[in-house]
């Protein structure tokens, strides 16, 4: 196996790195690196600046305005704006309602979509979720009924990423009941503002807001929103988990800790930090390097597009130690910052509470807590297991 | 029977809280002095009850499983002892005895910014007429706000530490109030000149009395971890069997039994961790209790952020929310774990007392 | 919970530590430290001195020439043994064999059998496992059946510890083919001389030799050598697994560790060990000793009587993690040595094969590899997880 | 393809050697040669293939998988890289073609007793009519037992490393001849005034030069450790599928598929540490190869007793038998992970080189 960056892949590493350092704002940059998630209006001016150079939409299809990479360049991509503090703007519409459109979608819903998701002008959720089916999409209950040209749903989602702040919502919905539970889904582009949609912020733990709860009542979609075939929705649904399993920005998170930890641990010297703690300190930033190298390579060993079984087991193996390293990485933060990231620190607000304590120290418990969800989302990591023995061993 | 009372007392403490009823504020504090929790560590020539440090484990856990936010380990189980050891004659006196009735309560004020967990300060306080003036910051007082008096360590020259008392409503001292993750009021404060009468030295002490004092209140936040990781785990295992994925509870599959089991046997090894340290403490000797303190500090914390880190994970997304309690036990044990020292901090302690 | 050594306790541990210290024959000692396991031969005089002492048999009632020891007392005499590398003595006999005796064997039995157990003239082993019937003795196929004033048993035994220099095993066997399949079992002491009877030692890879096959093809044994009722096995087997799971000498092996790794480490930094690594191990030994502060603990609250649903767990936990930390123990100790420890060292010399190597080298991989063992039996940490779950959580 | 005759070739390896047919023994080592394994790294100057490392490492997962004894780590990549590193002229081409052909066969002696992992060495060198005369020890030299001679670092006045070749039947080479835990032929010797001819000296090198030759013959007992490792999970996984407990096959508890999980996740994230090796070693650098040589080897030993223990521990009573495989994948890691340095060691190496 191997795999060497060529030279035109080093060249273009140095062309988003240079159109990082020039273009993206540092405030948006600052507010990132704290760990808070950035608001709608922020992130804005940044999408238009990518989309302005063609760099909007990683994952699709040139001829749709994506930016036509190869998955390597697709990964350098990525792990440079992880380094560089970007922010991932516009997720859901730039990963998964732009895919599925894109694939499955009619050429008016393409006409009328794809474009503003490009500019930022038009953001998406999704609506997979709901509060009986979590890692089970086969016992959905939301219905689609049609009705003349509309289709009216009802429902309950939850889970919701930016639903509070999302123009539409890519919704998953039981269009016949009549066959198994997988056969009947549909996807239905459903307008947040529709009549009967509300959407309730759920309060996390880790102090930001980014979930939701949607409760849809009688709300009323014109027909040819539903994406491709009726009851194709199983299979759609299928494609979008897969691109979502794939999706590697934890590296660029990883090499984001990794970059900036060594440079906190000198900080703290100066704030009480005992040298020989800092000594453990290093050493547990040495371990984690060194498993981060080792997961990068997983993952340039699925982009270069290894063969045979454990192709199956890869994306579910990185998930699952993908989220425990980012815990480790948040545990070795806030262990190196000690007292000095207790307080609740306000997502909009990266100003230390504590007399004394460095700006660095906001945000770190938010983002520990957050990655507790990463051992969840796109599938438990038991789940994972799951399906590795499945793929491997049975 | 004293463990029972306490549970049913704190038993709607988090939902009382959650309904915005503010049962963090002195209403609670009023309720713990009839029951008689905050006399149960003053001698009993202050009108305390003498007590053990055993009961105070006690209510330390029920206070940890009950995710309750009263500053019983700051106000009653440190500040306390920091009085006893400093304070002398009648001001000793009326001073425990307005703690253990509830009618004062007083906020230790030990730590301060950028000096992570070291006790020896830096405010300083010089003589000013008949009194006092202190000048420096103390930082992450826990239960500072709605305090009466902040329990303040200055340096009184060469190495020597004075424990003073100053009224929060001195207009020299600048508080910055905030809540930590746990949700819990805190204060940081500076003090600019603060004029101090005569009285409010409380006493001459050195550091090493003072971690002695801090090691029973190590001992009970660690009780109270317990406490809280012990129902974090119930919590978790009554989700599982209530909670159906795939056609069957989620506590039918095998990997998520074991999941619940190894935590369980961490939190029951804090149990054993305890018990340990507090056998210690009834024999004495000043080394062997502070290794039993820092053993069981490291035993406890070590595992704490673990257990109900996976007591979030195997709930899913019900976990992360605010509403359901059992985030809330992560949250606490983040900020308890540096609290008076970290894992680090006390292992790097318990090796220099090896032997 | 509180649990104070009273004076007697106290005065106890120092008769016992002065005892281990005037009686304990040193070669016996150092071969027991290396870690292998001592032959019957060798352990005979120590254990004829034990019996004069009236202490051969902790745990057997005071009425049989037991020791008739307080629980506490029982520990304080396991521990002291492991601190001052005292061996376990005829395990089988003492622990197992003795105690079912004692409660369920006719006069006639315990009169042949008990002292000149107690004397360490008449050793046993225990047939328990079977070839198909590992955690699950239900499914237990050796066969005994009456034949005059005889059984004639056969089967095959497996993981027979000591069966090479036994005189007795105390068999189970099925005697009723007809009821089902726990009901129908008897435990039986079959002369290991008996015709029919072919014991083949099974080489282990920790390099000592304790385990064995048995095969027994139509062996005679006398009637009245069925311990009890026949068919009241089932209840004998598992009063004697609970026996064997509050056996605690973890914790005496335990403390010998952590007693001897600081003098280790210092030893080794005049062998080239870094005083860096030095400074790691000692870290890991202090949070051994850590974990096994607690562990003594989680031990001393069963014999101190607490009560409640936990107690049914206890003895699982301390298992598991009993076992854990034998192993954690083991490496380090293995760590600290380094490059020493690789040699095959044989059973019966301690001598180092490296040039410059310490005698403490000797054993130390026998060791490690043999606690992957502990991990097994009396019933592996899944089954000891399996039996928490079900006592507290189900 | 070379993966796949390797394979093959190794396949009985074990099963043989069980039987007492000592495939460890001079007709392996000659087919090897046959092979061209031998040769694989040996320059084409002077006869080899001047192979690249990735096809050494598959070799070395193959011999890691099938339990190979050879010593073909040792006298095969890091003797042929010592040679070809120091000596020079007719002499390094006879004995780098000598070693390819599998006709002389040499053991590294790099390491010394009570020197853990040093290479600086304490024998000593010193010139002797118009030889030179060794004295000292060199002790754990894999293959040493059948070698034709000894690869001897050894110091000649300040500072300057020799490296010499010693044949076996040196009278005053006094061998101590020991079988490692994994079952591997072993020696240590003593040199006792032994006189050496002038060409014993194969030439002058450094620590640093030694220490990258090491480097490659790290890489290549990581990938037999990989091989080892990968070999363990796929036994346990079918050996799960065919016990049956409780009525069922063990491979149907979700606890047990999920350990197996595990080990393929844990074995897996090696692979991809060596190929990460691999990337830099194409790049160059020493301090960059240097760096992921150590991160390799931290990586793979951090995880593969557990991995192999965890094999053993599955099997349940059979995993701790000699006669069955998945031990001896543990025995032979135990020894690996203390071959050319330790998991402290390289991660000591790894923290200096950082940057």
């Amino acid at each position: 196996m191997k795999l060497a960056f060529s030279a035109e892949d080093e060249a273009f590493r140095a062309e988003v790195r240079s159109f990082l350092a020039a273009e993206l704002p540092p405030g948006l940059a600052r507010r990132e690196a704290a760990g808070f998630h950035n608001k709608r209006a922020t992130v804005h001016p940044w999408q238009q600046k990518l989309c302005a150079k063609g760099w909007a939409a990683p994952n699709w299809p040139a001829e749709f305005g994506g930016a036509g990479w190869s998955p390597i360049q697709r990964y350098i991509f990525e792990l440079e704006c992880g380094l560089a503090n970007a922010p991932e703007y516009s997720l859901i519409a730039m990963s998964m309602a732009g895919p599925v459109l894109c694939r499955f979608g009619s050429p008016e819903l393409q006409q009328e979509f794809l474009e503003p998701m490009l500019k930022g002008d038009c953001w998406f959720c999704q609506g997979f979720s709901e509060p009986q089916a979590g890692s089970d999409l086969a016992s959905l209950r939301t219905r689609a009924v049609r009705d003349g040209d509309d289709y009216v749903i009802t429902g309950q989602k939850i889970w919701t990423t930016d639903a509070h702040m999302a123009d539409y919502m890519i919704c998953l919905a039981r269009t016949d009941a009549e066959v198994k539970p997988q056969a009947g889904l549909s996807m239905i582009i459903m307008p947040m503002d529709a009549p009967g949609v509300t959407v309730r912020p759920i309060d996390t733990i880790d102090g930001d807001a980014h979930v939701n709860e949607v409760f849809i009542e009688d709300a009323r979609v014109p027909a040819h929103y539903l994406i491709g075939e009726p009851n194709s929705g199983w299979t759609q649904a299928k494609y979008l988990l897969g691109h979502e399993r794939t999706h590697n920005a934890y590296l660029g998170m990883l090499r984001r800790y990794l970059a900036r930890i060594p440079a906190l641990i000198d900080d703290e010297l100066c704030r009480g930090l005992p040298a020989a703690e800092a000594g453990e300190y290093r050493r547990r930033h040495a371990r984690l390097a060194i498993d981060v190298d080792a997961l990068e390579w997983s993952v340039l060993r699925v982009l270069a597009g290894e063969e045979g079984p454990a192709l199956g087991a890869a994306a579910s193996a990185i998930s699952i130690r993908g989220a425990a390293y980012l815990l480790r990485a948040a545990d070795l933060e806030m262990a190196i910052l000690g007292p000095q990231v207790v307080p609740r620190f306000g997502p909009d607000d990266g100003a230390p509470l504590v007399a004394g304590a460095p700006p660095a120290a906001a945000g770190r418990t938010t983002q520990y807590l957050y990655w507790w969800a990463a051992t969840i989302f796109g599938g438990s990591d038991e789940i994972q297991r799951n399906i590795i023995w499945s793929t491997l061993f049975r | 029977m004293l463990r029972d009372g306490a549970r049913r007392y704190l038993a709607d403490d988090f939902a009382t809280r959650r309904r915005g009823d503010g049962a963090a504020g002195s209403a609670g504090w009023r309720g713990y002095a009839d029951l008689g929790w905050l006399a149960l560590l003053a001698p009993e020539d202050a009108g305390g009850l003498g007590g053990d440090i055993e009961d105070v484990l006690i209510l330390a856990e029920e206070m940890g499983r009950a995710l309750s936010l009263q500053p019983y380990i700051a106000s009653a189980v440190l500040a306390t002892g920091l009085v006893d050891l400093v304070a002398a004659g009648q001001q000793r006196l009326d001073l425990l005895g307005a703690m253990a009735s509830g009618d004062r309560r007083f906020a230790p004020a030990l730590y301060e910014p950028g000096r992570r967990y070291r006790l020896e300060p830096e405010v300083r306080a010089v003589t000013s007429g008949a009194g006092y003036r202190l000048s420096g910051a103390k930082s992450l007082i826990a239960g500072g706000a709605g305090a009466d008096g902040l329990l303040v360590t200055a340096l009184l020259g060469d190495g020597v530490v004075g424990l003073f008392l100053a009224a929060m409503e001195n207009a020299a001292i600048f508080p910055t109030r905030y809540a930590t993750i746990d949700d819990a009021d805190t204060i940081d404060v500076r003090f600019e000149q603060v004029e101090l009468g005569p009285d409010a030295l409380l006493g001459i002490t050195t550091i090493d009395a003072i971690d002695d004092v801090l090691d029973e209140a190590r001992l009970a936040l660690c009780a109270d971890t317990l406490g809280a990781l012990e129902r974090a785990v119930e919590i978790t295992a009554d989700y599982l069997k209530t909670r159906t994925q795939f056609g069957q509870p989620l506590a039918n599959f095998q990997a998520l039994q074991h999941s619940v089991v190894e935590m369980y046997i961490d939190a029951d090894s804090i149990r054993s961790s305890l018990y340990n340290a507090i056998a210690v403490f009834d024999r004495g000797g000043r080394e062997d209790r502070r290794r039993a303190v820092s053993s069981c500090w490291v035993k406890t914390f070590d595992a704490a952020k673990g257990i109900a880190g996976m007591a979030v994970h195997l709930h899913g997304g019900i976990g992360m929310t605010t509403e359901y309690p059992v985030g809330h036990y992560l949250r606490r044990v983040m900020v308890s774990e540096r609290s008076f020292g970290d894992v680090e901090h006390h292992l790097a302690r318990y090796m220099e007392l090896a032997g």
